[in-house]
């Protein structure tokens, strides 16, 4: 168990170390120039010269990428270009909201992909199962942006039963929570029904109905939880994908996430950020994958880790 | 001649303000962005300062100020008990500190290169020295600036934010987050801000203007995308939304006469306009480049961005001094422009980029454009990218065109020599540089030296030179002027104060100081 | 003896079998019949439209710059330059299969070929391959297209081919699993003592196997596709203008969904329809390649 | 036993002409037509017939639970009065493990994989009866003990794979036996098990029911258990009953022809001594020698993921096949006898020397090991499992054809055809699938598969048993018809003792991957010396009431495991020659 651990830890750390490479050169050979961004249109060659060397940008992309790396192992992230600002105290101050509608999301695709999900497979071939569908398709298609405009709009500007974008309360939550988990919530409830009418064809199926339980307890106590198995490692895999949709999302409700950071980061090169937001994402995208690899056999105690 | 205020006003109340981007630095020496601009206006002040609501030059800090014959020395008179917002008594030794600050290479001030005409600058900026030898403090209220040659627009200079006056101990203290917590002599000072999420200004009880502000407080709300921040100004929530009317909504707003009531329109220091790269073909033959003008039907593209501008011919907007009014420029005329491009010999037109900022409208004015020029033959391939992509493809001079919305021009001072410097002279030609069309005319470059070495600003004879030094760069067509954009804000029913106010030139988008709220 | 042979024989060639046993779906129909008008509609789009895509009409726009509603001169309405929506719906629809076929195939052919490989030959050939397959999933994808996208100036193949580089990983891991345990099974323990070569069993046996999973990742993939070369053209790294695609016909008037509905809408049930059509159609083909669904049709 | 007085008690279960039907597209059909059984307290009916004759439907109608394109269409279920096809789902809910329990085919899958064993023990008691959970869970454990599972506190917190089949397949008893049902059905209780394992279970069915007087129904198609355990017996074929009456008259005196028939088939123990063929003499080359076989499997990981432990597979297994000869290789689950034919087909790396035809199979290039596969061919077990569900099965046989690159495809085609005859299938059965055929049928094209490159040798692993009786009878006949017809020897892999003396002329007996005692088959069925060997051959079902009750030798606990950490290994048993060839294993 710790030897395993032992190596996942590794193996994250150097999926973490070619993620930071990768995005090192990606940047370094972006055809934008940072300094420009920061010396000013005013700005004499000799600024922009002097702008260059003190931030090490004429030194080799080994050389700027070793002294990232060196930085990095001390926990230190850099200075923003832009914001002239630890890189450390941005992501701080914006990732517990982000992390909170990141969780938020993820509950909301959840209970609504895999309610959807079993009533689905409860109901395989009935129309309402061929309607429930149908829905997890205009979920899956559903532009976020879109969406969460949609959903602000009616929820809070007309009905007035949310705040209109903003951070803050648990009211703050609901909308963008539910904008970013709508289109994870049909991924699921189609994975989920699959998944479920599997179970539901099994021998201990039938052995907990010829136990004579009800049907509420087959479901819950023996169906559910091993079909929400494969559901696990996707989860995972989901944070990933997320980390895309939290920009849009962020943008639209006025969530001060890491999503906007990221955004201003890129459209102004602000390499320290751009470098540090996905340092981080990559690393919660590590972390859960690591976690669901490592809860997964205290749900499923089949599987051994190794 | 100094500013009446609203004898109506009452002092008391708080108000709230979005913009979309986070707001990167309250440092007067870095802050350089639409959202900072005037929350720096208002936490810092300068030696001089402007008329709320106009592009007139007042004393800001220095009560009085004098300039030697030749135009080379000032001599400013500070105001007396005038504190910082952490008690103490600004001095001259301050204001010597803060401009050997932001010319000081290590602060990497987006600014500093306003400030080369002060004698020493070379220096510092080499790194050299590590002061400028031509700010004398005399005694402590009284600062002796000497430039190496007679500048016409040093004193818009000094009402910049980059020559805010700044308490030495508080920036070092804070270090390289003074941006973070930024102690100035303004009528705001800092209370609160949450990165990412809001910004909170209280009033400046000890403020040495009497009577303003009348604000308690501002709460600036930041990453709230202008539509959103619109439907919240619609509920009442916001009163000003600092990214102006969404284009999205304009139209339901202006349909509203309640609503179109509380839109301020207003000028603005700005110029859209395309760079035409003469040191490219097919754009180096100005004969291109008149078609170019002369193909663009500035109307419609303006009635694709809901009329929200005027149609330009000059590189100056006409609430700017030194505007030629009567010229002429280039009409639209698409047959004209096939004559001009069959007079180059590309009477069969040509395949071209035009590079343009990805943020709406700019993508459709591109479009609208490319149009245009499909009219007259020539293929245009629009490359809608990032700001920082377009700019470092117009630096290096990879772009035949660029459009300059979205990273446009908009005057750093009401003088128009802003106009003409990096973007059109010789010096913004180099790698890099801002001056994206490489339009490098030497004969103009010396006129406009020379226009800037008049001692004031105002002379007529040097606006009548730069109003030369314009149509002559428009002789050469190395841009398109397009339009002038017009400024169009909106206010909540409470918010009181002139609607000069609220289009202020040079306090964008609002003159917090003046404004007050009616309830 | 117990001979169960009940079953009736299927004679016919079995391309034309598998299109009959589709047409049998309702649904399936349905679906094709979407397709069908959205490839024809994309093929014959000259033919069809009155205005060319990209043309700004003047009488596309009211004299205060506002786009016109649907129903009249225009059948869709025109867009914020005054162009003709129905047009830029027809030709955007070329963009968009492109990017949801090409781009979502070539992602799902990658994908394959990794997982497959990796599942299939392990050892340290496959280790690499899922690592540099979990690398790529903790990259943010949106970053890597940004990037790629400013590096190779954008068009609409390299637009596709960055969306292929950035959605292979999911398809990768997922066959990866399924291969791992499809090689675990019997028949292909069978296949070896018969002496079949590695690449005999892979594509004869294993591929087959895939093909309900790829089905699925396949037709979920279109929506996500298209969507995805929205955002990119919204972050400006799309398909450029003004060539329209469904998706930055949706991102380029978005924050018009108020004043200007059929902007964002008409695209919009654009994108879920074909999308659903796409999905219609590959859950029925699953039904109908899968052997051992058959005689239950 | 004591055959109870039928006019005195009434019946407890009394099924009155139930026919079950199948809807499927539009059309009904019935599955299983006008049956009608009754069954009294205390009383084991047996219900034999082949596989799909409708055991399992009626079965599963007696507990409420067909599938849902499945009804009863007509006739009664009348459980103490009360006719369980006309009770709807909430009033059968409560009977269901109450007073009718069921007990199913697959111990493997019948568990929940993810509960704890105590947890889905507590919560069948607690479904019926208002008892808290601490002493749900004293019940639980006291059922656990019933069945004699060693530890029973400590299974209560293991989970189902952590169990062999036989204890899951007790715990499954337990649960059933926990609420003292009136009535039990045992569809194929012991079918998956192994035969010393089925001893032990079906001795435990036989105890806890004369313990508790509950009813049983045992379906099965092993006629061996039938006679071992069975009062009375019912006979079905194609949904209808053949025949029925107790145990002894059908063994002794069967009326209808298709029981006959099924007894018949049924190998017997002893039945084999009167085929007197001779043991093909010893050759030159043997179509395979093994000297000193080993094969291990790591498992575990370290803190380095190196493995920590080692399982034996089969550890220094030596013995030959000669040509024309049928060597069989019996001993319980897990012994490694799969392993020896996967180490001589070349699918796993061995340790020590395999010889095909005289040429060690590891010092071989991969064009000879090609070559190689085309002499050795493979039937599993499981022929579902075997063919690719997705190939037409004409194709599959083909198959080796078209890797070997022999003949055109016309050849081919004829090759296949003719093979397919010659296994008793039509040729226009090669254009289905796999799942269009039944068990038997499926089991003949691997063997055509088998066949269609002319191997020399044919390793059959347990290739016959998961078939029916009658249908194990037909394949074996047509494999020692193939026999005699090409010349080709067999593998004869298996735990059935009675099939093996059947069919082989030499065989090994494997304990814990090793050779505990060989020689021919007279030899070891004549004269078994090694004390597992002995035991084997008792637990056998004899398909004969008469001689049912023998005491039988039940093994003292789990057996070893052979699983030794890395470094550790076992010690090698000395075989000695006791005469004639007949080696044994030193104890
Ligand atoms: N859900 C179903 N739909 C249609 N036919 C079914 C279904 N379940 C079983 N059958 C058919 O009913 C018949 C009887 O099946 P059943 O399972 O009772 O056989 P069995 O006697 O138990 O055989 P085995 O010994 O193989 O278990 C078979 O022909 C089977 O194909
Ligand atoms: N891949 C493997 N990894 C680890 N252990 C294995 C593996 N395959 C088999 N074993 C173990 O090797 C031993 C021998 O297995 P094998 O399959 O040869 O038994 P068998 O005699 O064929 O049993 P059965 O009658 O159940 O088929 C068993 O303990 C089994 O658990
Ligand atoms: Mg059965
Ligand atoms: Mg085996
Ligand atoms: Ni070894």
């Amino acid at each position: 168990m710790a030897g395993y651990l032992f190596r996942r830890v590794l193996q994250a750390a150097l999926i973490l170390l070619g993620v930071s490479f990768i995005t090192f050169v990606l940047l370094y050979v972006l055809p934008a120039d940072p300094v420009r961004q920061i010396a000013g249109r005013s700005a004499t060659q000799q600024t922009v010269e002097n702008i260059r060397q003190q931030l090490g940008l004429d030194q080799p992309l080994l050389v700027q990428y070793g002294r990232y790396l060196a930085g990095l192992v001390q926990g230190d992230l850099g200075r923003s270009y832009l914001q002239r600002t630890e890189v450390s105290t941005l992501i701080a101050s914006r990732l517990p909201a982000s992390l909170l509608l990141m969780a938020g999301g993820i509950l909301c695709e959840l209970v609504i992909g895999l309610t959807l999900g079993v009533i689905a497979a409860l109901y395989r071939g009935r129309p309402l199962d061929q309607g429930l569908m149908v829905t997890s398709f205009v979920a899956v298609s559903a532009p976020q942006f879109v969406v969460g405009l949609l959903l602000l709009y009616v929820f809070a500007v007309q009905l007035g039963w949310f705040p209109i974008g903003g951070y803050g309360t648990a009211a703050h939550l609901v909308l963008p929570a539910v904008t970013l988990g709508i289109m994870g919530s049909g991924w699921y409830s189609r994975m989920m029904r699959s998944s479920m009418i599997e179970v539901l064809r099994q021998d201990y199926i039938r052995t907990a109905r010829a136990k004579g339980l009800t049907r509420g307890r087959i479901l819950f106590r023996h169906a559910l939880p091993n079909a929400i198995l494969p559901i696990i490692a996707m989860i995972g895999i989901d944070i990933g994908i997320f980390m895309g949709g939290i920009v849009v999302v962020e943008s639209v409700f006025g969530w001060p996430g890491i999503g906007q950071l990221a955004w201003q980061a890129i459209q102004r090169v602000d390499i320290p950020v751009i470098m540090g937001v996905t340092m981080v994402s990559a690393g919660f995208i590590v972390l859960g994958n690591l976690l669901a690899d490592i809860v997964t056999p205290f749900i499923d105690p089949r599987i051994k880790m190794r | 001649q100094d500013y009446t205020p609203d004898p109506n006003a009452t002092p008391g109340g708080t108000i709230t303000i979005t913009y979309k981007d986070d707001v990167a630095t309250l440092d007067p020496a870095i802050g350089y962005d639409w959202q900072n601009w005037s929350m720096i206006k208002s936490i810092f002040d300068g030696l001089m300062d402007y008329v709320p609501g106009t592009t007139e030059l007042r004393p800001g800090l220095a009560e009085s100020y004098e300039v030697s014959e030749d135009g080379t020395v000032f001599t400013f008179t500070l105001r007396q008990g005038v504190t910082f917002h952490n008690g103490r008594e600004m001095t001259a030794e301050d204001v010597k500190y803060s401009l050997d600050r932001v010319t000081n290479p290590e602060t990497q001030s987006p600014g500093a290169g306003f400030f080369a005409s002060i004698a020493g600058f070379a220096e510092v900026e080499s790194g050299a020295a590590d002061s400028l030898s031509g700010v004398e403090v005399v005694d402590p209220q009284t600062i002796r600036i000497t430039l190496s040659r007679p500048d016409a627009t040093f004193l818009h200079v000094m009402g910049l934010n980059f020559a805010s006056v700044v308490p030495r101990e508080a920036v070092e203290e804070a270090g390289a987050d003074f941006g973070k917590s930024p102690v100035g002599t303004g009528a705001f000072k800092l209370a609160d801000w949450v990165i990412g999420q809001r910004l909170v200004l209280e009033k400046n009880e000890d403020y040495w203007r009497d009577g303003v502000p009348y604000l308690d407080g501002i709460t600036f709300e930041v990453g709230q995308e202008p539509v959103v921040a619109l439907l919240r100004l619609q509920q009442g929530e916001v009163d000003v939304p600092g990214d102006g009317i969404p284009p999205a909504k304009f139209q339901e707003v202006m349909d509203d006469p309640d609503q179109a009531a509380r839109v301020v329109e207003g000028g603005q220091l700005h110029t859209g306009y395309i760079t035409l790269n003469v040191s490219t073909p097919p754009f180096d033959q100005l004969a291109v480049r008149e078609a170019v003008n002369m193909a663009i039907n500035k109307d419609r593209i303006i009635q694709v961005i809901n009329g929200r501008a005027v149609p330009a011919n000059q590189p100056l907007p006409p609430s700017m001094p030194g505007y030629t009014e009567g010229f002429d420029g280039f009409a639209y005329d698409p047959e004209g422009a096939k004559a001009k491009l069959a007079e180059a010999g590309l009477g069969d037109g040509f395949t071209t980029q035009l590079y343009v900022m990805n943020t709406d409208p700019n993508p459709r004015i591109a479009q609208a454009i490319q149009q245009d020029l499909r009219a007259i033959g020539v293929d245009v391939e629009i490359r809608s990218l990032a700001q920082a992509n377009v700019i470092e493809a117009g630096g290096a001079g990879e772009a035949p065109m660029i459009w300059s919305g979205g990273m446009a021009w908009i005057a750093d001072f009401p003088d128009p020599s802003n106009f003409y410097g990096p973007i059109l002279g010789c010096a913004g030609t180099g790698d890099g540089g801002w001056n994206w069309s490489k339009f490098c005319d030497e004969s103009i470059d010396a006129m406009a030296t020379e226009a800037d070495s008049f001692t004031d600003p105002a002379a007529p004879e040097r606006l009548e030179m730069w109003s030369e030094v314009y149509q002559q760069v428009m002789a050469q067509a190395p841009w398109v002027p397009v339009f002038n954009e017009q400024r169009y804000t909106m206010k909540s029913p409470r918010m009181g104060g002139d609607d000069a106010l609220y289009v202020d030139p040079v306090s964008i988008p609002v003159n917090y100081d003046y404004v007050y709220v009616t309830e | 003896m117990v001979d169960t042979a009940h079953v009736p024989l299927h004679a016919p060639a079995p391309a034309a079998s598998v299109l009959r046993r589709l047409m049998r779906r309702k649904l399936a129909l349905f679906g094709l019949a979407i397709i069908v008008i959205v490839v024809g509609g994309a093929i014959f789009a000259p033919w069809i439209v009155r205005y060319a895509p990209n043309e700004q009409l003047f009488e596309g726009l009211t004299m205060q710059g506002a786009p016109m509603p649907p129903g009249g001169e225009f059948l869709m309405g025109t867009d914020l330059l005054g162009r003709d929506l129905f047009s830029r719906m027809l030709y955007g629809a070329r963009t968009s299969l492109i990017i949801g076929i090409v781009a979502n195939g070539a992602a799902l052919t990658i994908g394959t070929l990794v997982g497959i490989t990796a599942g299939f030959l392990r050892g340290w050939v496959g280790a690499i391959l899922m690592r540099f397959t979990d690398l790529m999933m903790a990259f943010p994808a949106l970053l890597l297209a940004i990037c790629l996208a400013a590096i190779f100036q954008p068009s609409l193949w390299i637009v596709a081919m960055v969306i292929a580089l950035v959605n292979w990983v999911q398809t990768a891991r997922v066959v990866y699993t399924e291969t791992t345990s499809l090689a675990e099974r019997e028949f292909i323990a069978a296949e070896r003592t018969l002496g079949a070569s590695g690449g005999r069993i892979l594509f004869r046996h294993i591929l087959p196997h895939l093909v309900p999973t790829l089905i699925v990742w396949g037709t979920l993939g279109i929506s996500v596709t298209v969507l995805l070369e929205a955002t990119l053209s919204f972050l400006g790294v799309g398909v450029q203008p003004p060539t329209p695609s469904w998706g930055n016909i949706i991102f380029e008037n978005q924050t018009y969904f108020q004043a200007a509905p059929w902007l964002v809408f008409i695209p919009g049930a654009a994108i879920l329809l074909l999308a659903l059509a796409f999905n219609l159609v590959g859950d029925a083909l699953r039904d109908v390649l899968d052997p051992t669904q058959r005689g239950r049709d | 036993m004591i055959v109870p007085q039928q006019a005195i008690v009434a019946p407890l279960l009394s099924v009155q002409g139930l026919t079950i039907s199948v809807r499927d597209r539009g059309v009904v059909r019935p599955l299983v037509s006008n049956l009608s059984f009754d069954l009294r307290p205390g009383e084991t009916l047996a219900i034999a017939g082949e596989s799909g004759s409708g055991k399992s439907i009626t079965s599963l109608a007696l507990m409420g639970l067909l599938p849902a394109n499945v009804s009863v269409t007509s006739g009664q279920l009348l459980l103490n009065g009360v006719d369980l096809a006309r009770l709807p789902e909430t009033r059968m809910r409560p009977l269901r493990g109450a007073r009718i329990a069921m007990i199913f085919q697959e111990p493997m899958t019948s568990l929940n994989p993810v509960q704890m064993i105590g947890a889905q023990l507590t919560e069948a008691i607690r479904a019926h009866e208002p008892v808290s959970q601490a002493e749900a869970k004293v019940a639980a454990i006291e059922a656990l003990r019933q069945v004699r599972i060693s530890e029973p506190a400590r299974r209560m917190r293991q989970y189902p794979h952590e169990l062999s089949g036989g204890m899951r397949q007790r715990v499954m008893i337990a649960m059933a036996l926990a609420l003292r049902p009136a009535v039990l059905i045992a569809d194929e209780p012991t079918t998956a098990l192994d035969v010393t394992v089925q001893r032990e279970v079906l001795d435990l069915l036989r105890d806890l029911q004369a313990k508790t007087n509950t009813a049983v129904i045992l379906i099965t198609h092993d006629m061996g258990v039938v006679a071992e355990t069975a009062d009375r017996v019912i006979v079905m074929q194609s949904g209808r009953l053949v025949e029925e009456g107790t145990a002894a008259q059908i063994f002794a005196e069967p009326r209808a022809a298709y029981t006959r028939e099924l007894l018949a088939a049924v190998p017997r123990l002893g039945a084999g001594a009167e085929r007197a063929a001779p043991v093909p003499p010893e050759a030159p080359i043997p179509i395979a020698r093994l000297t000193k076989a080993s094969v291990h499997y790591d498992v575990g990981a370290n803190f380095f993921g190196r493995p920590t432990h080692r399982v034996h597979a089969a550890l220094g297994v030596s013995f030959d096949i000669r040509p024309g000869e049928t060597f069989g290789l019996v001993g319980e689950s897990g012994c490694g006898k799969s392993t020896i034919a996967k180490a001589l087909a070349g699918l796993v790396p061995h340790h020590g020397l395999i010889e095909i035809g005289g040429k060690p199979t590891s010092s071989l290039k991969a064009h000879e090991r090609k070559a190689l596969r085309r002499d050795i061919q493979m039937v599993f077990q499981d022929p579902m499992a075997a063919l690719d569900p997705r190939m037409k099965v004409g194709d599959a046989v083909e198959e080796p054809l078209v890797i070997h690159r022999i003949g055109t495809p016309a050849e081919r085609r004829a090759r296949v055809e003719d093979l397919f005859r010659r296994v008793g299938l039509s040729t226009e059965q090669m254009s289905r699938y796999p799942h269009e055929f039944s068990g038997g049928q499926r089991q003949r094209i691997c063997i055509a598969r088998a066949l269609v490159l002319r191997p020399k040798l044919i390793i059959c692993d347990e290739s016959v048993s998961a078939l029916d009786v009658s249908v194990q009878a037909t394949v074996l006949a047509l494999l020692q018809e193939l026999k005699d017809e090409m010349g080709m020897s067999y593998l004869f892999i298996s735990h059935d003792m009675a099939v093996v003396e059947n069919v082989v002329d030499r065989l090994a007996v494997m304990y814990l991957g090793q050779i505990v005692e060989m020689g021919t088959r007279d030899q070891i069925f004549g004269n078994p010396q090694h004390p597992y060997t002995q035991r084997l051959l008792d637990a056998v079902p004899i398909p004969d009431p008469a001689r049912r009750a023998r005491d039988y030798l039940r093994p003292s606990g789990e057996p070893p495991s052979p699983l030794h950490p890395i470094g550790e290994a076992p010690t090698l048993a000395d075989l000695i020659d006791i005469g004639g060839g007949h080696l044994v294993a030193k104890s």
